[in-house]
């Protein structure tokens, strides 16, 4: 039988990783991407799993909307790369520094 | 009076005669001007009316006009006038006359907004005076600063940028305060209505938090030592009617906030902390005449003559519990709080008038530093008696205004203390000094250069102005007994509640 | 039995997989692991009988965002070599926090359980249930609004992300229709009256 | 009285004064003169009037015109106090204004500000009238500053001359110290009266006494009566030019002579003596205010005539014997000689105005000089003028059967019968002063009239005597100097004529001792011979008479010989130095010290621009933590996340006690 102490404890891992993927990985863009794909997906887990064993719907309603901000958000993400690709020719994060007055 | 709501009619008409300037456009200056002096001269008559209703035998409000405003927040479109409003309301119609006309053929740029922001401003400075709720009356207090702040940046002089910031930052610092303290007010009365503010019981320390929040809004108004620098900055950057203004009116939003707000709602904290105000009163009054000495820019000398003045204002009103503590009874702090609310009036005519006169010299020199000038007189032998006798006034010549509310608050201050009453007094030589020095160098003496050769006397719209002031100056000064009838029994009652403690029973 | 086989297997294959997301130096092993991810989700989700989410996970992520990583990842021409000098001086100090974190989450739900029971197995459904037939009640009475929220939210996504990566070339010939319509005659040609000039 | 005439004698000069000084351009030189003299005159004969009616056995009147203001019960209001006192202050005031209304045509005859000079003389004699017609304290205070408005105005009448505006600011502000005393006086009369009406505070002067002020570190307190009253001397000290306040007399010399006479020697720096007087019921309550009185006052009269001597510019000589008589009447107030103080204020008004006009004449005749080394000799060449002005001279020295021996002698008798602390160095004063009086009028009479002529060319070349419309007042003047004296002490001195105005202590009342040995004005005069003074006068006319004209080289001898003295003497005591370069210059200072260091350093730059350049530090840190770095915000994120959870795990009390 699968607890939600299996699940938790899953997307408790899930999470850490992707954590330590942006860490790792600071000076990708792509990569912190798709490390906040992961960090949601950990999230969702938890949804799922106490929708279920909460036995209420609602969790997985925003499992779904979840899913739709993120994919608005990687699109959108997404597209803010390829701009910044096309005018820097580079997407390392320590390329992007105009901010920084 | 139910005929017709005659404050709400004073209130409103110059806001719309501005709004209906603006509508016309720049396009036609003539016009504009004529119905920007046609508006502010009804608006003066349309005050008149308020003496001959007004019963001064009594401290209630009159005309009395209530709206419900805001309802979720309980503020109410709440008006009325006693008898420390009205002579205020009466100034401010005054004083925007003589300042539409002195813009008459010197405003160029965008003339029909210039007037437009006065008519505006006046009408706004009338709504503080009237509103007697405090929400009605921070709206006013604030939307006063928009003309102002507009008028000084756009029409004012090289660093009006640096001037506005000063002047609009060190106001809006104090009215937050304000609007803190009537926040609380309002969460402890359930209503902003300013008489439900002064009947509300509040202990020691409450009132000690609102007492400073309060001081600090009016201080930077009035403005009282440390917090006048902005005064000095504002006045010479501003053209001469924003000074004529800012010197005969806004300043005394100060001095009527104090009286109205903070000896009546914290008479217990004003009677703690009075010593306060009136140490910073006597350092404005002896500090500020010093400074005033050195000033080599007329209008600057005129604005630390003002801060010096305002002085005896806040003196005056926060006598009463010294004077109490001293001799055991009240008599006598009439006297300073009459003082105080006469020298308000006679400064905003005096210093008025003086700022007109320099900008009258002004318009012809394009200078304000007295180092310019030199000998007027005998190119403008009519100007240069004008100049003398306000100076004169302003140095507190028995018979001008200008005495009046000295003598009163030097009288009462003996009470308070001697050295209380030996400091002010310091006043009757330093005002002379700074004020007849400046004359001295200016109007009197040799002519100083070609250009000042080259001076014409004032022409007949001039002249017209001046001379209302005058007749005002010399009237105030030699009758002033009207006057203080009208204010008699508010004042009365004020003092009756600044020396009830509100403190609850515990 | 076979359940928790099912899931401990699965568990460690997106352990497994979401390692290789963080550590691969190279986005395209680095996609593709996360493809491994979601899919292996998607299994896990079927197993405690979130069906409709589980596909759609697979439908939504694994068939349009990751597909959409990786056009963008083919698309650039991305200096893999640079991005790929080692970790980050800090790369320690990320491994600790995770264990960390790890740790507390597990201590947590393990010692403090929240008013939870977590040694609790999901609600047993009824034999006629339909995941989808509840999702799709809940979002289309209860949830209507914020669905059309949502609606519109990935509107604007789409609009902002066509107009972010719209490219106007130079030089490029359009027509400017609206031009066209409002041209005017008297634009175009003129008629000049004037006297024969002689032959010089 | 009739109430209605007596406002009618202040309006008149005042309605003359508005209608020359506005409308002076359209009503022309000569209707404006007529005006202003038909106005005086009119004030003049209804003063005479009033006076006259008085003497007669009519009651003071005491009323008020209207109401000036209404505050907590304290009623200021205009009004009139018509006793002897002030009766007999407006029949000098308006006479001698009079005198000098008729004399200006002449004097100012090529002025172009002819209607100003008599809108201002017409205003002053108004402004005169309402201070010594007043019967409260506010009305006094009004007149008080209203003179010295006037004063200058006529100071700086000719305003293109740097020196006259450098003497009008420094009159108007060396007064103005006098009237900051003068205010607290009155400020303090109304703390312990509870009114500013005469009657009323008078009254109540004993009860005065009784209070103390805690104004310095003594425990005890001073006894208020005498704060109050040096309070109200410094006001008379300023405005009666007495040491140290002295310093703008001489200056206002700048002004046309007209009003040297009139306002800086016959009325208005007597208001300060007339202001003691009348408050003669306050000042008799405290002795100590009397000595600081007798002491001020000896000093002036003494050390004020020294520098006379030393003088060569004939107005100025004027001028110090003017301070020094002033000193004169200071020191009979101080002795409590009131009556006598009044006496002599009105025979020197007489006197003195004379002398003046009679300068003025000679300035004029001269065309504009007024160095006395440059006249000589002008006996011959006019001899009304030299005359009248030796009849003001033995007036001043104190020549018996002259009105000034009257008031001097009794005033010296006052003073020596006075048992006053101070009173001998003021009997020292006074007596040494006849010496010195003697000595410098009539070197100034020797110099000016006789001896050789010493006209330089330009003098010479413009040289006239002046009309009969300057020489006339001459004439009315001297006639008074010379006989009023024998006249009126009599009367006025011993024969109780102030009666209640003027209130002695019977233990102070030395007039009251001195008239024990009088026995009319001809013995009086006789039993001079057997007093010092008479021959200390005569000495110094011999003295004057010696050094002047028949061993003018002795003085130059002896000039050089105390050189140290005479730079003393030239210098004035130093007292203009101190307050140019040392007062002036510290109050300069200390303007610019506070306005750039006060405002602009520490206000400014401190407390305005140091917070908001607090803001913007503050700003620049935190903005560091804004780094930009997606790792750093998620660092952060994890450290709070870590932290929560850390909380949850081991925090004591929490929601896992329920399971």
């Amino acid at each position: 039988m699968i607890t939600l102490g299996h699940m938790l404890t899953l997307s408790a891992v899930l999470f850490a990783l992707s954590v330590a993927g942006i860490f790792i990985n600071r000076r990708n863009v792509l990569l912190l991407l798709m490390c906040i794909e992961l960090l949601l997906l950990s999230a969702n887990f938890n949804f799922v799993a106490f929708s279920r064993y909460l036995g209420l719907v609602d969790g997985e309603v925003f499992v779904f909307f979840i899913l739709t901000v993120a994919a608005a958000e990687s699109a959108i993400g997404l597209a803010i790369l390829v701009v910044l690709f096309r005018e820097r020719r580079s997407i390392n994060v320590e390329d992007l520094n105009t901010l920084r007055g | 009076m139910h005929g017709i709501d005659i404050l709400s009619l004073l209130i409103w008409l110059p806001i719309g005669g501005g709004l209906a300037l603006l509508a016309l456009g720049d396009g036609n200056a003539r016009l504009a001007r004529w119905l920007a002096l046609l508006v502010a001269f009804a608006t003066f008559v349309l005050c008149l009316p308020l003496w001959q209703g007004f019963d001064t035998a009594t401290a209630s409000f009159q005309y009395v006009e209530r709206l419900s405003w805001i309802s979720q927040l309980h503020a109410d479109y709440h008006l009325g006038v006693d008898g420390i409003s009205l002579p205020l309301i009466q100034l401010t119609t005054f004083m925007t006359v003589p300042v539409i006309i002195a813009g008459w053929s010197v405003v160029e740029k965008r003339p029909a907004q210039y007037y437009a922001a006065f008519l505006i401003l006046e009408g706004l400075m009338i709504g503080v005076f009237c509103a007697l709720d405090a929400l009605l009356f921070y709206f006013f207090w604030e939307a006063m600063l928009i003309p102002m702040f507009l008028i000084i940046g756009i029409w004012g002089g090289p660093r009006r940028v640096y001037a506005t910031l000063k002047f609009f930052l060190y106001t809006f610092l104090g009215s937050v305060l304000m609007l803190v303290a009537l926040i609380y007010l309002y969460l402890a009365a359930g209503d902003y209505t300013i008489s439900g503010f002064q009947s509300l019981p509040l202990t020691l320390i409450e009132q000690r938090w609102i007492f400073l929040a309060f001081l600090v809004a009016f201080a930077v108004k009035v403005p009282m030592w440390p917090v006048h620098t902005w005064l000095p900055d504002a006045h010479v950057e501003a053209p001469t009617g924003g000074s004529v203004i800012l010197a005969a009116i806004m300043l005394k939003m100060g001095g009527y906030g104090l009286l109205r707000f903070s000896l009546p709602i914290t008479p217990d904290a004003s009677r703690e902390l009075d010593w306060l105000v009136i140490g910073l009163s006597l350092i404005a009054v002896v500090y500020i005449g010093f400074v005033a000495l050195m000033q080599s820019d007329m209008k600057k000398l005129i604005a630390y003559s003002s801060v010096a003045h305002m002085g005896f204002v806040t003196l005056g009103a926060f006598l009463a519990f010294d004077i109490q503590a001293s001799t055991g009874a009240l008599a006598g702090a009439v006297n300073g709080l009459d003082g105080a609310m006469v020298q308000m009036i006679s400064h905003g005519l005096i210093s008025g008038a003086l700022f007109l006169c320099i900008g009258v010299m002004y318009d012809r020199l394009h200078s304000r530093e007295i180092s310019a000038y030199g000998g007027v007189i005998n190119v403008m032998p009519k100007f240069g008696a004008f100049m003398v006798l306000f100076a004169l006034a302003n140095s507190g010549l028995p018979g001008t205004s200008g005495f009046v509310g000295e003598f009163l608050v030097i009288l009462a201050a003996f009470k308070a203390n001697f050295w209380y009453a030996f400091l002010a007094a310091t006043t009757l030589i330093l005002g002379a000094a700074y004020t007849l020095w400046l004359v001295k160098r200016v109007i009197f003496g040799p002519v100083a250069n070609d250009q000042v050769a080259a001076m014409k006397d004032l022409n007949g719209r001039e002249f017209l102005v001046l001379a209302m002031l005058a007749l005002a100056v010399l009237a105030l000064g030699l009758w002033p007994a009207p006057l203080v009838q009208t204010m008699e029994a508010t004042v009365q009652h004020l003092l009756q509640q600044l020396s009830l403690s509100k403190i609850p029973a515990v | 039995m076979l359940v928790a086989v099912l899931f401990y297997t699965f568990a460690t294959i997106l352990v497994v997989a979401g390692v290789g997301v963080i550590i691969s130096r190279n986005p395209v092993h680095a996609a593709l692991s996360l493809v491994l991810c979601f899919l292996t989700s998607a299994v896990l989700w079927l197993l405690i009988e979130a069906e409709f989410l589980a596909l759609v996970l697979v439908l939504v992520y694994v068939g349009a965002v990751m597909v959409l990583f990786l056009f963008v990842v083919m698309m650039l021409d991305i200096n893999v070599e640079e991005l790929k000098r080692g970790f980050t001086r800090y790369a320690w100090l990320g491994w600790l926090v995770t264990a960390i974190v790890v740790a507390e989450i597990v201590g947590v739900i393990v010692q403090r359980r929240l008013g939870l029971d977590v040694t609790r197995g999901a609600v047993p459904l009824p034999a006629d249930y339909s995941n989808a037939t509840e999702l799709g009640t809940a979002l289309f009475t209860r949830y209507a609004y914020a669905v059309e929220l949502a609606a519109v939210l990935l509107l604007v996504a789409i609009i902002a992300a066509i107009s972010l990566t719209l490219r106007r070339r130079r030089g490029l010939k359009l027509q400017d229709i609206s031009a066209q319509v409002a041209v005017r005659a008297s634009d175009r040609v003129r008629l000049v009256k004037m006297k024969a000039e002689p032959r010089s | 009285m009739n109430p209605n005439l007596l406002l009618a004698i202040p309006m008149l000069p005042l309605a003359a004064a508005i209608i020359a000084g506005l409308g002076g351009r359209l009503i022309g030189r000569t209707a404006s003169a007529l005006l202003a003299i038909a106005g005086v005159a009119g004030a003049c004969l209804l003063s005479v009037q009033v006076l006259s009616a008085l003497l007669h056995g009519a009651a003071s009147y005491n009323a008020t015109v209207y109401t000036w203001l209404l505050s907590d019960g304290v009623n200021m209001q205009v009004g009139f106090l018509i006793d002897r006192l002030s009766a007999l202050m407006m029949v000098v005031v308006t006479f001698v204004s009079l005198c000098v209304h008729v004399y200006t045509i002449g004097y100012m005859h090529d002025d172009d500000g002819f209607q100003r000079f008599f809108a201002y003389i017409a205003l002053f004699t108004f402004a005169m009238l309402m201070l010594v017609m007043s019967n409260n304290f506010l009305q006094l205070f009004f007149g008080w500053e209203a003179v010295g408005v006037v004063s200058y105005l006529l100071i700086g009448f000719w305003y293109t001359r740097p020196s006259a505006i450098f003497a009008n600011l420094k009159a108007f502000l060396v007064n103005r110290v006098g009237d900051f005393g003068f205010l607290l006086g009155i400020a303090g009369v109304l703390y312990y009266t509870g009114s500013l009406d005469y009657q009323v505070a008078f009254d109540q002067a004993p009860q005065i006494a009784t209070h103390t002020l805690h104004i310095a570190g003594t425990a005890a307190g001073w006894p208020a009566i005498t704060v109050i009253c040096i309070c109200l001397f410094i006001g008379a000290m300023g405005k009666s030019a007495q040491v140290p306040l002295h310093v703008w007399l001489p200056d206002s010399m700048e002004g046309p002579t007209p009003i040297s006479a009139l306002i800086h020697a016959a009325t208005m720096v007597t208001a300060g003596i007339f202001m003691v007087a009348r408050m003669s019921p306050l000042f008799e309550q405290s002795d100590t205010a009397l000595s600081f009185v007798l002491v001020i006052g000896a000093t002036t009269a003494l050390f004020m005539g020294f520098l006379g001597i030393v003088n060569n510019d004939i107005k100025r000589v004027v001028a110090y014997s003017t301070l020094s008589q002033l000193g004169y009447m200071t020191v009979a107030l101080g002795a409590s000689a009131y009556s006598v103080a009044i006496f002599h204020l009105m025979t020197h008004a007489f006197f003195k105005a004379l002398l003046f006009l009679a300068a003025g004449a000679v300035i004029i005749a001269m065309h504009h000089e007024q160095d006395m080394r440059k006249m000589g000799g002008l006996r011959h060449r006019m001899p009304v003028t030299y005359w009248t002005s030796l009849i003001g001279a033995l007036a001043l020295i104190g020549t018996p059967f002259f009105s000034g021996f009257y008031s001097k002698d009794a005033l010296i008798e006052a003073v020596h019968a006075s048992h006053r602390w101070g009173s001998g160095y003021a009997y020292f004063c006074v007596t040494a002063g006849v010496f010195v009086t003697a000595f410098y009028t009539f070197r100034m009479i020797f110099m000016t009239f006789h001896g050789e002529s010493r006209l330089d060319h330009h003098a010479e070349e413009h040289f006239h005597d002046v009309g009969w419309n300057m020489k006339g007042p001459l004439v009315a003047l001297a006639i008074p100097s010379l006989l009023i004296g024998y006249f009126t002490v009599g009367p006025e001195l011993f024969g109780g004529y102030f009666g209640s105005s003027i209130r002695v202590l019977d233990a102070n009342d030395v007039v009251a001792e001195v008239g024990r040995d009088f026995h009319g004005a001809a013995s009086f005069a006789e039993h001079s011979v057997l007093h010092l003074p008479l021959w200390l006068a005569l000495l110094g006319v011999l003295s004057a008479w010696h050094f002047v004209l028949r061993r003018p080289q002795q003085a130059t001898a002896i000039q050089e010989r105390f050189g140290w003295l005479y730079r003393l003497l030239v210098n004035k005591y130093y007292f203009d130095w101190f307050n140019e370069n040392v007062l002036a210059r510290a109050s300069r200072g200390l303007g610019l010290a506070l306005w750039k260091g006060g405002d602009q350093a520490v206000i400014d730059g401190v407390i305005v621009d140091g917070s908001a350049g607090a803001v913007g530090w503050i700003a620049g840190r935190v903005r560091l933590i804004q780094s930009g770095f997606l790792y750093s915000y998620a660092f952060w994120m994890i450290v709070g996340l870590v932290l929560i959870l850390g909380w949850l795990l081991f925090a004591g009390a929490g929601p896992a006690a329920q399971s």
